[in-house]
């Protein structure tokens, strides 16, 4: 398996040898950074485009087809035009802090997507609490829609917004129990740590039964997580009209559009790096020759791979399914899987507790 | 049919002019009673305990001469006897009826309609704004001294009143004035519509919200309403047809023939069967259009946008039988005075059989991704329950009320063109919820395709259109067909002074009845219950608007 | 609510999102039926019933079979015809004689309710089945249907 | 489809010439077209229809015609997020002031479509005493789709024939619109200051 960190310890040694450690670092950080951001796009484009290819093959049609082959450059189109699209100033609006809740919506987005780990030595931010750093970083979005739906002096905007943040508080505590649950499995709260543990197999097998439970709640609170049908209602088209982004327009509109995506590509690529191996390949005991052909297929196609098959599994969900109302949602969290999720929790302290696992 | 109506309208028709001696029978065209305006109140709460507790359609009418009144449709549910009443109004330059909203529920927007045409007021009608047009409308357009150069295009944003007119009789004889407050001003009122998705086109609701929850509801209608009951006074009885595709369009089979049957019952003009044939399949076609069209957009109200497309999908395919016979997708301008526009397609027998079997393993699927999904259950089980008293006070027929447990089916009730000779089920549910409602309408497409399987095989040869004369008119008399539209009774009344344009012509909206029991049905219901209630109505903002 | 029935509840939701699932998962593998207009230009016909506009026949000499007798000016119901009439004096009799100068037709106006033609007694006018009118400008939609 | 096989070209060939009149920089040119490409396939339209041909609109949405295609399938209900509203359907006298504030509040650029006889002309319901004739009168229109209602493919094409026009425009030097800029100004002018009612009467009652 390929490591990453030699290339970015050649490069850090390379700077350091014309110039000193503190401007090194400096350079390394704003190229990061930059890299980060572009990547981020990049997915950000990848998922819309999958997203609206997706389910126009569920809804038997042909989504995007006439701009560029397949329809690939479809995405590309929507940002020229959303970058060229007049932002409205709303009268009677909060002002300040209107135009500050996209920021703080894709600045979540964006700490939280830095704590990938996308390959071996690939990481960003890693570090020993990492687990919960991803987690904190991705509920300050929260805080933006709730700005969003509050500065916008719009009642639609206001009562998405007051939904959003009853779902959203609730739902963290599903996540951080599936978590938690997978975390007693590891002993470790590092992301690279976490997938490096799971060289000789998968936590959704070696952890088997409370696993796959922790696993399948953890895809409901994530698609929660993140206001994806069927719990979109803080954008509820047919209730809301756009819910806490209704006032909105042009490239402020399309921070949230895509922080929502990025959002999701968040909680599918999760989803992979603590269930699914991250970047380990598929390895099946006792088979050496399956075992070293999937060595070669280097590890981020791995993690994107499987973060991809996570997002198109929470589409398949999102264009099957009625959206809830708001008492539902939280009958189904409080009711359903938060105790589900202790219990499940319960149970594999037992298992590890007797070596139950493999 | 209708003779047997009349047999039936003796007995009730004795014992009205028992009660009130005043009472005077006019027999030309249907028949109706006259009867005085100041006893009128007595009157409806009798005949209201007699059993009489539907009223099908008010029309409010201007007999020229200052003279003013209302037409009212009265029907037993229990016995299916009718009769038509008309009120003048006191005095020609005095305009006032009581109101009868307190008898017949659905009164109460019927008025509201009757004081926006004609300007005549509703004593202790609780509502007393216009229903349609803006609040600052210079007089009322039905009104036949009407001047329409008094009302320019006003481009200035109409200001939502919060509270309403409503009129008292003082013991001199004078009306009084007052204001009733509709919503206070600590209440948190949200504005839904009239661009809105969930309210399938330019429908109003003015929502009083506690939280999630709805604690008022105010319709405002109007806001498509295109004045056809009057452009029909002046257009010939078949320039008059075309509008009616307009008003529901996805009934727009069944409103046509409504209006056909209506001026055939006028002319005395029987059409041949192989029309009747082809009407009823045409209608039947139609419905189950509508209703998969239902399905689509209330499972897009809830959400689930695949089913949507599913729903579009399969509608396509009725599209296009009914476009090749009759060279129209939505307005089909196929029904006309004395039979059809032409003859059906060679290939539209073939066609319409691919269809049924295609359709009923594709019910099934809908079933499967919506009907027994646990969310859409959650959401529409025991979500706005209507009581079959308030359905059949506020006349709401079509699948509404059926859900809620009348038998309210035109087709069964005064069979008309073939659906006398065939065998389908009306579909009865007994919750009233909004489950009930949806598969109603689900059950309805399977019996429709049952129809359309018993006719389509035996149309019988004949004339698909028997010749008329160039200028149609009608005796002298006042007329009302109705048929079962797609969601419900939709009825015509004509009034006709013998010329070639009818004198008034009502078009009874199937939609309005569904709308004024909005309120009941939503308050206590959470705002996303609202959108499946207003899906599981099923109202064309068109039709109810006129 | 007993335990029993919370269970059995909760293993039946869960069964119905599957059923659920599984339709969706048939159609993401089933062919597509989207008809890509602009593409299937050169094979798609509308039935022969369909009313896209009105238009009057010509014959190779040009000649519409027109009598400007002002029927379906009279049956339309919103005036979206108008016949301009002129006198002419016929060169083989010298009387004076009826002839359309000018049929004007707003296909913006139109309801396609097919008085018209019902009305015509020579079959003069008909509805074809080309539906590709959108125009940028309103006057581009009056059209004059008779060759001039 | 070929330009030719396109109707109303002349329109497009002026609208053209009055552009080039200017003369354009070579960079901005490019930039411009770019843009414009971009802005052309990416139209998003305004949920919004009134009556019938509001249907067929949607038909066009649904399976068998998906302008998901062209792109088109982002349909926004809130008005500030679209990029072109189609009038579907009749505009009656209470409704347009409604429609007139809908299209204030989207964002530029933002285009008008009218479908069907209702909102060309008024259509079947030109003589009603409720019912604004053309849209045209309260709205700077740029395609007209006639129809009573059009067909999904005629409302493609339609949609076509607006993506030719928003490819030709200019993107810096303003967007042009269908009537002059003096004039669209004192239309717009006109409806505010004529009636002496504040637009904001009720801000808090967003439609």
């Amino acid at each position: 398996m390929f490591d990453f960190s030699i290339v970015t310890q050649a490069i850090h040694t390379a700077l350091l040898s014309i110039m000193p450690e503190g401007l090194a670092i400096f350079l390394e950080c704003v190229v990061v950074g930059v890299c980060l951001l572009l990547m981020y796009t990049v997915i950000a484009i990848v998922m819309i485009f999958m997203e609206r290819k997706v389910c126009a093959a569920f809804q038997c049609r042909l989504g995007p087809v006439r701009v560029g082959p397949w329809g690939t450059l479809q995405v590309i189109c929507d940002v020229f035009k959303m970058l060229t699209k007049e932002i409205i100033t709303i009268r009677h609006a909060d002002r300040f802090l209107y135009n500050l809740a996209p920021y703080i919506v894709i600045l979540a987005s964006v700490l939280a997507f830095s704590c990938l780990p996308i390959n071996r030595g690939m990481e960003v931010l890693d570090f020993n609490v990492g687990v919960f750093f991803t987690m904190a970083a991705s509920s300050i979005g929260v805080v933006g829609i709730l700005l969003a739906g509050w500065s916008s002096n719009n009642k639609y905007s206001l009562i998405g917004a007051m939904r959003s943040g009853a779902q959203m508080i609730s739902y963290e505590l599903s996540i951080g129990l599936s978590i938690l649950t997978i975390v007693v499995l590891t002993d470790t709260m590092q992301l690279s740590e976490i997938v490096e543990r799971q060289a000789d197999g998968w936590f959704i097998f070696k952890g088997h039964i409370p696993a796959i439970i922790a696993f399948i709640i953890y895809l409901i609170a994530g698609n929660a997580e993140v206001n994806r049908g069927p719990f979109d209602l803080p954008e509820a088209e047919s209730e809301l009209t756009a819910g806490y982004h209704t006032e909105y327009s042009g490239m402020h509109f399309g921070l949230f559009y895509v922080a929502e995506f990025v959002n999701l590509f968040i909680i599918a690529g999760l989803a992979a790096t603590i269930f699914l191996g991250g970047w380990m390949p598929l390895h099946i005991p006792g088979l050496d020759a399956f075992n070293t052909v999937m060595d070669y297929i280097p590890g981020f196609v791995w993690f994107f791979a499987k973060a991809f098959f996570v997002v198109w599994l929470l589409m398949w969900i999102k264009w099957t399914f009625p959206r809830l109302r708001v008492d539902q949602i939280l009958t189904l969290e409080w009711k359903y899987l938060v105790p589900i999720g202790l219990a499940n929790l319960l149970l594999m302290v037992i298992v590890v507790v007797f070596k139950l696992h493999f | 049919m209708w003779k047997r109506n009349t047999s039936y309208n003796m007995t009730i028709r004795e014992k009205i002019t028992a009660w009130e001696p005043a009472a005077e029978w006019s027999a030309e065209g249907d028949g109706m009673l006259t009867v005085p305006v100041e006893t009128f109140h007595d009157l409806a709460v009798r005949l209201k305990r007699e059993g009489f507790d539907f009223l099908r359609s008010l029309t409010g009418m201007d007999w020229g001469e200052g003279r003013f009144g209302a037409v009212y449709h009265i029907e037993s549910t229990a016995t299916g006897e009718n009769i038509v009443l008309r009120v003048f109004t006191p005095a020609p330059d005095k305009c006032g009826l009581p109101s009868v909203g307190d008898v017949w529920k659905g009164a109460l927007l019927n008025e509201r309609e009757a004081y926006d045409y004609f300007g005549i007021q509703f004593l202790n009608h609780p509502d007393m704004r216009r229903l349609y047009l803006r609040d600052d409308w210079v007089g009322h357009p039905l009104r036949k001294d009407y001047d329409p150069a008094l009302n320019p295009l006003r481009m200035n944003n109409e200001v939502s009143q919060d509270s309403t007119p409503h009129f008292e009789l003082m013991p001199d004889g004078s009306l009084i004035r007052k204001r009733e407050v509709i919503f206070d001003e600590g209440e948190y009122v949200i504005n839904v519509g009239p661009q809105h998705p969930a309210t399938h086109g330019v429908l109003r609701f003015r929502v009083s919200l506690e939280g999630e929850i709805i604690r008022k509801l105010d319709v405002h209608c109007g806001y498509i309403h295109r004045g056809i009951e009057k452009m029909c006074e002046s257009l010939t009885y078949p320039q008059t047809l075309a509008l009616t595709d307009r008003l529901d369009y996805l009934g727009a089979s069944q409103n046509r023939h409504a209006l056909c049957m209506c001026i055939e019952k006028g002319l005395g003009l029987e059409v041949s069967r192989r029309v009747q044939y082809i009407r009823t399949i045409m209608d039947e076609l139609q419905r189950i259009d509508s209703h998969l069209l239902f399905f689509s957009c209330l499972c897009m109200d809830m959400g689930a946008l695949t089913a949507f497309f599913y729903g579009f999908r399969d509608r396509e395919k009725v599209l296009d039988i009914l476009e090749q016979t009759t060279g129209g997708r939505l307005i089909q301008n196929y029904n006309v005075i004395g039979g059809v526009q032409a003859d059906i397609h060679p290939d539209f027998v073939r066609r319409v059989k691919e269809f049924i079997a295609y359709m009923r393993p594709t019910l099934r699927e809908y079933h499967e991704i919506f009907t027994g999904n646990v969310i859409a259950r959650q959401r529409l089980v025991g979500t706005g329950v209507l009581t079959r008293e308030d359905a059949i006070s506020f006349g709401a027929t079509g699948g509404t009320g059926r859900a809620s447990g009348w038998a309210c089916d035109v087709r069964k009730r005064h069979p008309y063109a073939m659906y006398g000779e065939v065998d389908f089920d009306e579909v009865l549910f007994t919750e009233g919820d909004c489950y009930a409602r949806y598969m109603v309408r689900m059950r309805e497409i399977e019996q429709s395709l049952r129809i359309i399987e018993q006719l389509i095989d035996n149309i019988p040869e004949g004339e698909y259109r028997t010749k008329t004369k160039p200028v149609i008119r009608i005796p002298e008399g006042t007329y009302y067909s109705a048929v079962e539209g797609s969601r419900g009774e939709f009825g015509v009344f004509i009034e006709s002074r013998g010329d070639k344009s009818p004198y008034r012509m009502k078009f009874r909206s199937t939609g309005l009845p569904l709308v004024s029991c909005l309120e009941t049905i939503a308050r206590g219901a959470k705002i996303a219950d609202l959108i499946a209630i207003g899906g599981t109505l099923d109202y064309v903002v068109p039709d109810i608007d006129r | 609510m007993t335990n029993n029935s919370y269970i059995k509840g909760f293993l039946h939701g869960v069964g119905s999102l599957l059923t659920g699932l599984k339709v969706t998962g048939r159609e993401f593998f089933t062919p597509k039926v989207t008809e890509q207009y602009p593409e299937n230009r050169a094979t798609l016909k509308m039935f022969d019933r369909y009313r896209g506009e009105l238009t009057m026949p010509h014959d190779a000499d040009g000649n519409n079979r027109c009598i400007a007798c002002g029927l379906c000016q009279t049956a339309c119901p919103n005036g979206t015809i108008r016949i301009t009439v002129e006198t002419v004096t016929d060169p083989e009799t010298g009387k004076p004689k009826r002839r359309l100068a000018r049929y004007e037709y707003d296909l913006g106006s139109c309801m396609f309710c097919q008085l018209c033609v019902n009305a015509c007694p020579h079959d003069a006018i008909r509805f074809s089945t080309n539906f590709e009118h959108a125009v940028y400008t309103r006057s581009k939609l009056v059209k004059t249907l008779n060759k001039i | 489809m070929k330009y030719e096989d396109f109707i109303d070209n002349e329109y497009l060939e002026k609208m053209a010439e009055q552009l080039r009149e200017g003369g354009t920089n070579v960079v901005l040119g490019c930039l411009d077209d770019l843009i414009n490409w971009g802005r052309s396939n990416s139209l998003w339209p305004l949920t919004f229809a009134t009556s019938c041909c509001g249907i067929e609109f949607m038909a066009v949405g649904a399976a068998r015609y998906d302008f998901a295609r062209f792109g088109f399938e982002v349909t926004r209900a809130s008005p500030r997020q679209a990029d072109f509203i189609m009038v579907a359907g009749t505009i009656t006298h209470k409704m347009a002031p409604v429609l007139k504030r809908l299209y204030d509040q989207m964002a530029d650029p933002k285009y008008v479509i009218a479908v069907g006889g209702c909102a060309i002309s008024g259509g079947p319901f030109k003589k009603s005493y409720h019912v604004v004739n053309g849209v045209d009168t309260i709205l700077p229109v740029d395609v007209y789709i006639p129809g009573c209602p059009p067909r999904p493919e005629a409302m493609l094409y339609g949609l076509m024939q607006l993506q030719r026009k928003v490819r030709l425009e200019r993107f810096f030097g303003g967007v042009n619109k269908q009537i002059g800029k003096k004039e669209y100004e004192e239309l717009m002018r006109r409806d505010l200051t004529a009636e002496k009612i504040d637009l904001n009467v009720e801000t808090e009652h967003k439609l």
